[in-house]
């Protein structure tokens, strides 16, 4: 639990911030000198919960979505935050192929693929207060 | 992100250019839905070869993309998958419905 | 001065993180589609603010460097804010060739290279409480 | 960032992969000024090949390799610029004290 480094980001709740979040986070990580595919693992939780935040916390209404990293002895924590809508059942949304908004074509799949591609995920939601996402992964870290 | 459109018979063939997230899928969906329309296409191959990262927003494009197409009695193909955009598939069980053109 | 996008980050005061702000701003600028010398000029700058935040503010104790950038119509803003020791003169430490540090080889050389590369440089700073400094690139948004 | 030394004479050639800021200033320092040494190299070569990016931080520390080289009435050249590492030994005045070789 020895931390070794940390980062704060925060940013507004458009979609062309996906991408700048997935570039954030890949750099953060990178410190670790992550294999090409753990680090897309990585870069793709994170997409998933980014966008999460976007469409279904916020709804599209303007917010702050905010990440939290760790890197320490165990690997790397990512946590993806919002202060939108929350959950209201966490078991029925982790579903695979659950989703809310069937009508933007939504393949109910995000959290399945978060769970397949780390190694823990950690659902907190209030509703109305908002959601956080905890993203764990171990990496041994080969940097010097 | 940037599409290509290619009609060779029966079947639409689109080169992809850039990552396939929430953001650019809104677009992707709405040139590729117009031009199946358009084309009247049975058959739909998404080439991926420029294509290095796709999330689950992809997914959902691909499975829409594929009830238009079987509704005609069509079938969709993807090819030229980078590891990363695989995996998501793989995971996603897309590849219970759609094939690979190797 | 229309705000069309926004973020902060913060992180800790190791040279690791330099590189780290390097992408974290380049990602954020790229949305403006700047120029190849554009981006390039962005990235320097801030890497000046960023290491003098490490080495001057911080002095190499542990701190949190903050970061905060906007884009508008104008173009972009980055701010790069510590809480270290702050600066007495700021005339001073902004003439070509000063440094409080020639033995870390340092060149004296960052706020000239800061002021060549952007549009607009601003040093605020209280001793004891920290520096914030502003750098500012007019660039006009070509994205659609 | 690494680093290849190459001793051709009594000129010393760096090959420099990686990107010169203030953390990796801080090793390629030591390692230069220990290679300088060891060999009593008179004249230095730096190949920026493989630099896409310096900051001040590089400019200090090539200042302060000129300094030990002119010492010994040596001489120290760059080459291999990208523009942005130009730019920045030209803002710099770096250019009045060392040469460019093509
Ligand atoms: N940050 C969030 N805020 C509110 N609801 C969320 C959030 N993340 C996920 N959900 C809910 O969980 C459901 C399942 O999410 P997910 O598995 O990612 O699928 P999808 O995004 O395709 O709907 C969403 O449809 C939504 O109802
Ligand atoms: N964030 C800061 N906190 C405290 N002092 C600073 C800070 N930034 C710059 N300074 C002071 O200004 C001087 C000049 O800075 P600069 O032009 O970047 O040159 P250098 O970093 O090479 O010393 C520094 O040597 C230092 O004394």
């Amino acid at each position: 639990m020895n931390k070794k480094n940390e980062f704060k980001v925060e940013f507004l709740s458009i979609s062309q911030n996906e991408s700048f979040a997935r570039i954030v986070v890949s750099a953060f990580a990178a410190q670790l000198n992550p294999t090409l595919e753990q680090l897309a693992d990585i870069k793709t939780a994170v997409s998933e919960a980014v966008t999460n935040a976007i469409i279904h916390g916020y709804e599209n209404k303007l917010g702050y979505v905010k990440i939290h990293g760790i890197i320490d002895d165990k690997g790397i924590t990512i946590s993806v935050i919002d202060e939108g809508k929350g959950i209201e059942d966490i078991e029925k949304a982790k579903q695979p192929l659950y989703t809310s908004k069937p009508e933007l074509e939504r393949s109910g799949m995000g959290f399945t693929v978060m769970e397949t591609f780390m190694d823990e995920v950690i659902v907190e939601s209030h509703v109305n207060k908002g959601t956080r996402v905890t993203l764990k992964k171990y990496l041994a870290d080969t940097s010097d | 992100m940037k599409f290509i459109f290619d009609k060779q018979g029966d079947t639409l063939i689109v080169h992809m250019q850039g990552e396939l997230d929430h953001h650019s899928s809104v677009s992707f969906r709405n040139a590729l839905e117009g031009m199946i329309n358009k084309t009247n296409a049975k058959k739909l191959l998404l080439d991926f070869k420029g294509v290095p990262f796709m999330d689950s927003s992809g997914v959902g494009v691909i499975i829409g993309r594929y009830k238009s197409i079987s509704q005609r009695g069509g079938q969709v193909w993807v090819t030229n998958l980078s590891p990363q955009v695989k995996k998501v598939m793989e995971v996603s069980g897309l590849f219970n419905i759609i094939k690979v053109r190797k």
